[in-house]
């Protein structure tokens, strides 16, 4: 369904999608919303995976176990880093990272 | 297999230790390890003197070779020679009397009696290794639990000292890896370098690399053996250690330093040693004369036996330096008196310490009257210490003192009085120690009551003093065994 | 003869037994126990005596029993053995006989001390090292037992351990007896560098090979055997109490009464004495210049000690000096003495170290005898005490006439002996040491008026005799100190082991007969009753009188230089570059690190975005590179 | 123009639009939603390219799992009528200049490189075929990979649980 589409520009747009994710990281304060970033990349990565899959190797399916992978692993990833968000946020009441510098000892 | 397992037992008993249940398992595991480990090194000794007398002359014997890192040509090389066997004996007999003398550690004991097992793995290690990789691993395997043992048990200013310790060791380990690592890349064993010291023996290296690498690997090692300029971790050190470590570190630990000297720094390259001796011989014996007369304005019993340690030990270099196989006997015998005796030494001051509460010898006074049995320990020490004919002390200094005389330079027997003068001013300090701290009235009213000696106590001190006193009456087979092993290294 | 292994092996074991078991000893049994083995071993010393001299016709020297005790090298090693030649015996003889006297007369005089069993250890251990000392096969097993008995006597001057004079004297003892014997060790180590042994039988032979060597080299003008042997006779005159290296022994005082007796003044001083004996062919063929120092030094200190003798007030320090002085003959009549038939000094020296362990044992023994008695040591304190002690006040007479040389008692042959010697050498020796002799007169009967006559003093207690076991000792000794002097000792003991026939000088006798009665007769006039007289010659001499008490103010000149010089000056400036100097050195190093450090710690803000973009625009570059490379 | 390109072309500009308000919106709730859906038209993508399964693992573990697990922290953390301050424009700038400098080396790299795309026919990615490939332990079978990850997901849900826990003192 994708032969009309070069895919250079599928690339482009997951490069884009995973750029925006790191502005996103870099400008927030908000752990969350960093958070959400990290999301983001992540995702981008994960459609390359897919893609080059798709144009590059039809005849495996390889780059789907690379996606799942991922997926899993990024679902593993928040729920870790949501746990120490609330525990952070009850310690210190705040999840803006800036506040958070102490462990640089 | 023995030597295997004088390497595995303590590493056993460490693991033992840190899964014992309460205080009384941690100290009955870490007795009954050490015991056995001093069992096997009388066994060892016997095993060697016998194959000795059976007339094997191999110079190294139970030799093992392990394959490790082929690549480099690295290998698990073991074996002893009579030096090893006389220093594995003293490393068994001082950790055997440390673990005695540190029976009353309260805090996290079971990481203290592990990480003082550990450091005594390092030891016997080193001892026994004839890779030099080997070696400085296993060296490095006794400075760091140092660092934690000052650190965490010491007293008084013991960051700062655990801090000064490890960095100035550490900086004589750099030292080290590059004297090493010169050694290894200028070596060509059928076609490959070799960190295997009886191979490296028989190479003749360049003078010009031995001028470079000769000063580099002995104040590597110097710096442990408490080398002037490089000995003020000593007494800081010392001071702050717990008893078990001070009796480890002064007692063996810096004993690796003269060991190193002898079989990498001169037996590696005997040229240089020959041609640059004459710097060490001045700052040796500068430590030596320094360390007794630094001696003398310090209250401190600590510092004191510190000091008397750098005069002590500074002696075991010089004697090194003479590079005549009486000297080196001699330097030999006084490692192990002098580590039988500081840990004596260190042992009886944490004893006092734990009843008097102060180190500061004007302090105390007359503790004879009240702790007779410590301040007769006490008082044989320092007999040995200032060479008491009959103790272990006499024999050492007085092979070293022959064996220097024995140099044909003028330069040498002159620097060799200058250093016998010390034995003047070891009697003066000691005899003022003794005078102020053991003799005299009793200073203060509530050391009338003091607590008697434990039988853990006694134990430690006997066991120390029956060794100072055997090697002290019947050196002969020790200095012959260890002489047999210097022919190899020096001719 | 190997059972003389067991003379000294019985006072070890005596020290062993008593040492180990201290505290569970009975006093008794502990006391018992090393007197009947010192009683053995004195039976067994007079026995091999007998054997020796009279059983055998040449004075060989004989070595029963040898084991190697350390090899340093294939040559040089040190023996353990037993050498026995006339001056070892004679020794053996002297040694174990006042040990066994002293031992016994501590059973009364220290009854009842808290530390019984411990100075009975202590002194078992000094009779083996002294006995081990005299036998020695080589110099360096001397050495060793050198060093045990200097710790012996130190344990034992410091047995009253919580006095502080006592420590301080028992330290003083020590140190400098050290630091002589760091003279005698740096000796030692000169001699076998040359002769590559240690072993008497071949040091004492005159031919060996390597003392022309010595002799050729010289250094600072000085030939290296006069170096070795001066520096060995430093260790002598340390242990022997000589001119300027005395300083200790007035001090040893503070030890109990009979260890004074027994080792400051009959055995372990003259062990400097006996050490220039045994070296004395090296001497005296080899280093006629050492021998002459060995005179020199002898003669001072001879004179020297007589002249503060004279004016102390502490009964046991006037025997101090006088020991002093004694010893000071000893020395001279070996400086002066030449080889084989010339070797009347030698023989003299000998015989006047014999007769003096006898008569000085005696006066120490009577001087503690009368101080258990009234508990002082003053002098001033003491006074008429021959009522009260009528056993003691004889045999210290008796002994006052043998060490003044009043014929027939011991010490007129043997200080006879010595004049004769001198006078064959040098007229200053002799002016001197007969001079001296008069003083010693005097100063002994000042002494002996003071103590049993003069003015009735009252005491607090009132004096008593002292027990039977005290008064055999003195009684034996008494006797000893009487007929010693009638031995022929020439037979026996000579520089070259031969016969020496020796002739009393009539007129040197009567010169010394004179000059001793002198002595006595002015100390009498002065002392034996009350009298202003002294008084008055001593604040007539006021300065002299007053330099001589304060002993010459030696003690003060060595005060000031451990004390001012070397702690001051050295020690203390060592422990400051210690710490100021390497330590800041050290300390800088790592400040040094520290501060670097903690100025770029600032790049680590823990601002986990500030890490983000530095990683990203590393990134972004490293990529631009990459691409710029390869484009 | 085909329709597929313009499918494509749709999903691709929803998910950049989505994605930048994603990162820009100061309503953290809403921010949170717009992610949702960049995430959901990401597995728009992955129907149009027939890989179903991975099309509703995305919808289910994303959509559904993360973004619900950020909802929930959102709510614990922080007031939903809260707006988020602005950044500090010098920083936006920073950023943006760096990331569009990043973007365009991607993009300028992309465009060096010539992609050989393959004309091999696709492969069924049914579910039972990935199935049989997850746990086969044959030639490519992932059955190790998939143990690790299941270990992982173990760990990571003991950790979260314990890290997030009220300590006893607390409550």
């Amino acid at each position: 369904m994708m032969e009309h589409v070069p895919i250079s520009h599928v690339l482009i747009v997951t490069s884009a999608m995973f750029f925006i994710g790191a502005y996103g990281f870099l400008t927030r304060r908000n752990l969350v919303t960093m958070l959400i970033g990290v999301e983001l990349m992540l995702n981008a990565v994960n459609i390359n995976f897919v893609i080059f899959d798709r144009y590059l190797f039809p005849n495996q399916i390889e780059g789907h176990f690379f996606a799942l992978f991922i997926i899993a692993i990024a679902a593993a990833e928040a729920a870790v880093a949501i746990a120490i968000f609330i525990n952070l946020y009850r310690n210190i009441r705040s999840i803006n990272v800036e506040e958070v510098d102490k462990m640089k000892y | 297999m023995i030597l295997i397992a004088l390497i595995v037992i303590p590493v056993l008993t460490a693991l033992a230790v840190m899964f014992a249940r309460d205080a009384r398992q941690t100290k009955n595991l870490s007795a009954v390890g050490m015991s056995v480990q001093l069992t096997l090194s009388f066994y060892l000794l016997y095993l060697f003197l016998k194959e000795r007398a059976s007339g094997n002359t191999e110079p190294v014997l139970f030799g093992k070779r392990f394959e490790w890192y082929p690549g480099l040509n690295i290998n698990f090389d073991i074996g002893v020679d009579g030096i090893s066997v006389a220093m594995i004996l003293l490393t068994s007999i001082v950790i055997f009397t440390g673990i005695f003398a540190s029976w009353e550690v309260k805090d996290q004991f079971k990481e203290f009696f592990a990480s003082l097992i550990i450091l005594a793995t390092g030891v016997f290690g080193f001892f026994i290794s004839l890779d030099l990789f080997v070696m400085f691993l296993f060296f490095e395997l006794a400075v760091i639990p140092m660092y934690l043992l000052i650190g965490i048990w010491g007293s008084g200013k013991k960051e700062y000292s655990a801090m000064k310790l490890t960095l100035m060791l550490m900086a004589g380990s750099a030292l080290l890896v590059v004297g090493i690592l010169g050694i290894y890349f200028h070596s060509d064993v059928n076609g490959t370098h070799s960190f295997n010291i009886l191979e490296l023996t028989n190479q003749n290296f360049s003078i010009e690399m031995q001028r470079i690498f000769f000063p580099i690997t002995f104040i590597g090692f110097g710096v442990i053996g408490a080398l002037f300029p490089f000995h003020t971790w000593s007494p800081d050190g010392h001071s702050s250690a717990p008893t078990a470590v001070s009796m480890l570190h002064a007692g063996v630990l810096m004993k690796l330093g003269g060991y190193g000297c002898l079989k990498v720094a001169i037996a590696l390259m005997p040229e240089a040693a020959h041609e640059l001796s004459w710097i060490f011989l001045i700052l040796t014996s500068i430590s030596v004369i320094y360390g007794a007369l630094g001696v003398i304005a310090q209250s401190d019993l600590k510092y004191i036996n510190a000091y008397s340690s750098v005069s002590h030990c500074g002696l075991v270099l010089f004697a090194i330096l003479m590079l005549n196989k009486t000297a080196s006997n001699g330097a030999v015998l006084q490692m192990i008196s002098h580590g039988l005796m500081t840990a004596l030494f260190f042992g009886l001051i944490g004893m006092l310490y734990s009843r008097t509460h102060t180190r500061i010898v004007h302090e105390m006074g007359g503790l004879m009257k009240v702790l007779p049995f410590l301040s007769v320990c006490y008082v044989i020490a320092g007999l040995a210490s200032l060479g008491l004919p009959g103790l272990s002390g006499f024999v050492a200094e007085m092979t070293i003192f022959v064996g220097a005389f024995q140099h044909p330079d003028m330069f040498h027997r002159v620097i060799t009085i200058v250093a016998i003068s010390s034995i003047v001013v070891t009697a003066v300090y000691i005899l003022r120690v003794v005078g102020s701290l053991l003799m005299g009235p009793i200073k203060k009213e509530e050391y009338q009551h003091l607590e008697p000696a434990k039988w853990h106590e006694k134990l430690a001190t006997v066991t120390l003093i029956i060794a100072i006193v055997i090697i002290g009456i019947a050196p002969l087979w020790l200095s012959d065994m260890i002489m047999e092993s210097l022919g190899a290294i020096l001719d | 003869m190997s059972y003389v292994v067991l003379i000294i092996a019985l006072p070890f074991a005596a020290f062993l037994i008593n040492g180990l078991l201290n505290r569970k000893l009975p006093h008794r049994l502990a006391g018992w126990l090393a007197t009947g083995a010192i009683g053995v071993a004195t039976a067994l010393a007079w026995f091999t005596a007998f054997t020796y001299f009279f059983q055998s016709t040449s004075f060989e020297k004989i070595i029963p029993f040898q084991v190697t005790w350390l090899r340093f090298t294939e040559t040089l090693q040190i023996d353990m053995g037993i050498l026995l030649d006339p001056i070892s015996v004679m020794m053996l003889v002297v040694i174990t006989t006042v040990s066994f006297m002293v031992f016994l007369y501590s059973l009364g005089y220290m009854h009842g001390e808290k530390g019984f069993v411990r100075y009975y250890a202590f002194l078992s251990l000094f009779s083996f090292s002294m006995l081990g000392l005299v036998v020695a096969t080589n110099l360096f097993q001397l050495y060793m037992f050198w060093e045990l008995v200097g710790v012996s006597s130190y344990l034992l001057i410091g047995y009253y351990y919580d006095k502080p004079e006592a420590v301080a004297a028992a330290k003083k003892a020590f140190i400098i007896t050290r630091f002589a014997d760091f003279g005698f060790l740096v000796g030692i180590l000169l001699l076998s560098y040359y002769t590559d042994t240690f072993d008497f039988a071949a040091i004492t032979n005159p031919n060996h090979s390597a003392f022309t060597t010595m002799t050729g080299s010289s250094f600072l003008g000085i030939s290296v055997l006069t170096w070795a042997l001066m520096l060995i006779f430093m260790g002598g005159a340390g242990k022997s109490a000589m001119f300027p290296l005395h300083i200790w022994l007035p001090d040893a005082m503070e030890g109990p009464t009979p260890v004074s007796a027994l080792i400051h003044a009959a055995t372990m001083v003259v062990a400097g004495v006996f050490l220039v004996a045994r070296m004395f062919p090296v001497f005296s063929f080899h280093a006629p210049e050492a021998l002459d120092a060995v005179a020199f030094i002898g003669a001072f200190t001879l004179l020297f000690a007589a002249i503060i003798a004279c004016t102390q007030t502490d009964i046991k320090r006037i025997l101090a000096f006088s020991t002093m002085s004694q010893i000071g003959y000893m020395m001279l009549a070996l400086g002066v003495s030449g080889y084989g038939e010339h070797g009347l000094g030698f023989t003299a020296s000998m015989f006047h170290l014999f007769t003096h362990a006898f008569f000085k044992a005696l006066l120490f023994l009577g001087a503690g005898s009368i101080i258990h008695a009234i508990h002082s040591n003053d002098i001033r304190e003491m006074g008429n005490l021959r009522r009260h002690q009528p056993v003691t006040h004889i045999v210290f007479l008796i002994a006052c006439l043998a060490i003044a040389g009043i014929p027939p008692f011991a010490g007129f042959f043997s200080k006879d002996e010595i004049l004769a010697a001198t006078l064959n050498s040098s007229l200053v020796y002799f002016a001197i040491a007969a001079f001296t002799a008069g003083l010693t007169a005097f100063y002994m009967f000042r002494l002996y008026f003071l103590v049993f006559w003069n003015r009735e003093t009252v005491y607090e207690h009132k004096p008593h005799e002292s027990s039977f076991i005290m008064l055999v000792p003195m009684i034996v000794s008494a006797v000893g100190s009487a007929v010693a002097g009638f031995i022929p000792f020439g037979k026996f003991v000579s520089s070259d082991s031969q016969p020496l026939h020796i002739e009393m000088n009539q007129t040197v006798a009567n010169l010394s007969i004179v000059v001793a009665a002198t002595g006595i007769l002015i100390a009498w006039a002065f002392y034996k009753n009350e009298s202003p007289l002294p008084e008055k010659i001593a604040s007539t001499l006021k300065g002299l009188y007053r330099i001589a008490q304060k002993k010459f103010y030696i003690d003060e000149l060595y005060l000031f230089i451990t004390k001012k010089i070397i702690f001051n000056l050295i020690s203390k400036p060592i422990a400051w570059f210690d710490r100021q100097v390497i330590d800041a050195f050290m300390d800088f190093t790592a400040t040094a690190t520290n501060k670097v450090s903690a100025e770029i710690k600032g790049l680590q803000s823990g601002q986990l975005q500030h890490y983000a973009y530095i990683f990203l625009s590393g990134v972004v570059l490293i990529v631009l590179i990459m691409i710029f490379n390869y484009a | 123009m085909a329709t597929s390109a313009i499918i494509f072309y749709t999903i691709a500009g929803v998910m950049i639009i989505f994605s930048l308000l994603a990162v820009t919106s100061r309503r953290i709730l809403r921010a949170a939603v717009y992610l949702l859906f960049a995430l959901a038209g990401t597995a728009a993508l992955y129907f149009m390219i027939d890989y179903q399964f991975l099309a509703a693992v995305q919808l289910i573990v994303y959509a559904g799992g993360i973004v619900v697990l950020i909802i929930f922290s959102i709510l614990l953390t922080t007031h939903i009528n809260e707006k988020l301050e602005k950044p500090a424009p010098g920083k936006v700038f920073i950023t943006a200049v760096l990331t569009l400098g990043g973007f365009v080396l991607t993009v300028y790299t992309l465009s060096q490189h010539n992609f050989i795309v393959s004309d091999l026919p696709q492969t069924e990615a049914t579910v039972s075929h990935i199935g049989e490939k997850l746990l086969g332990y044959g030639e490519g079978g992932y059955v190790l990979p998939f143990e690790v990850i299941s270990i992982l997901l173990l760990a990571a849900m003991i950790g979260a649980i314990v890290i997030a826990k009220r300590k006893a003192s607390d409550s």
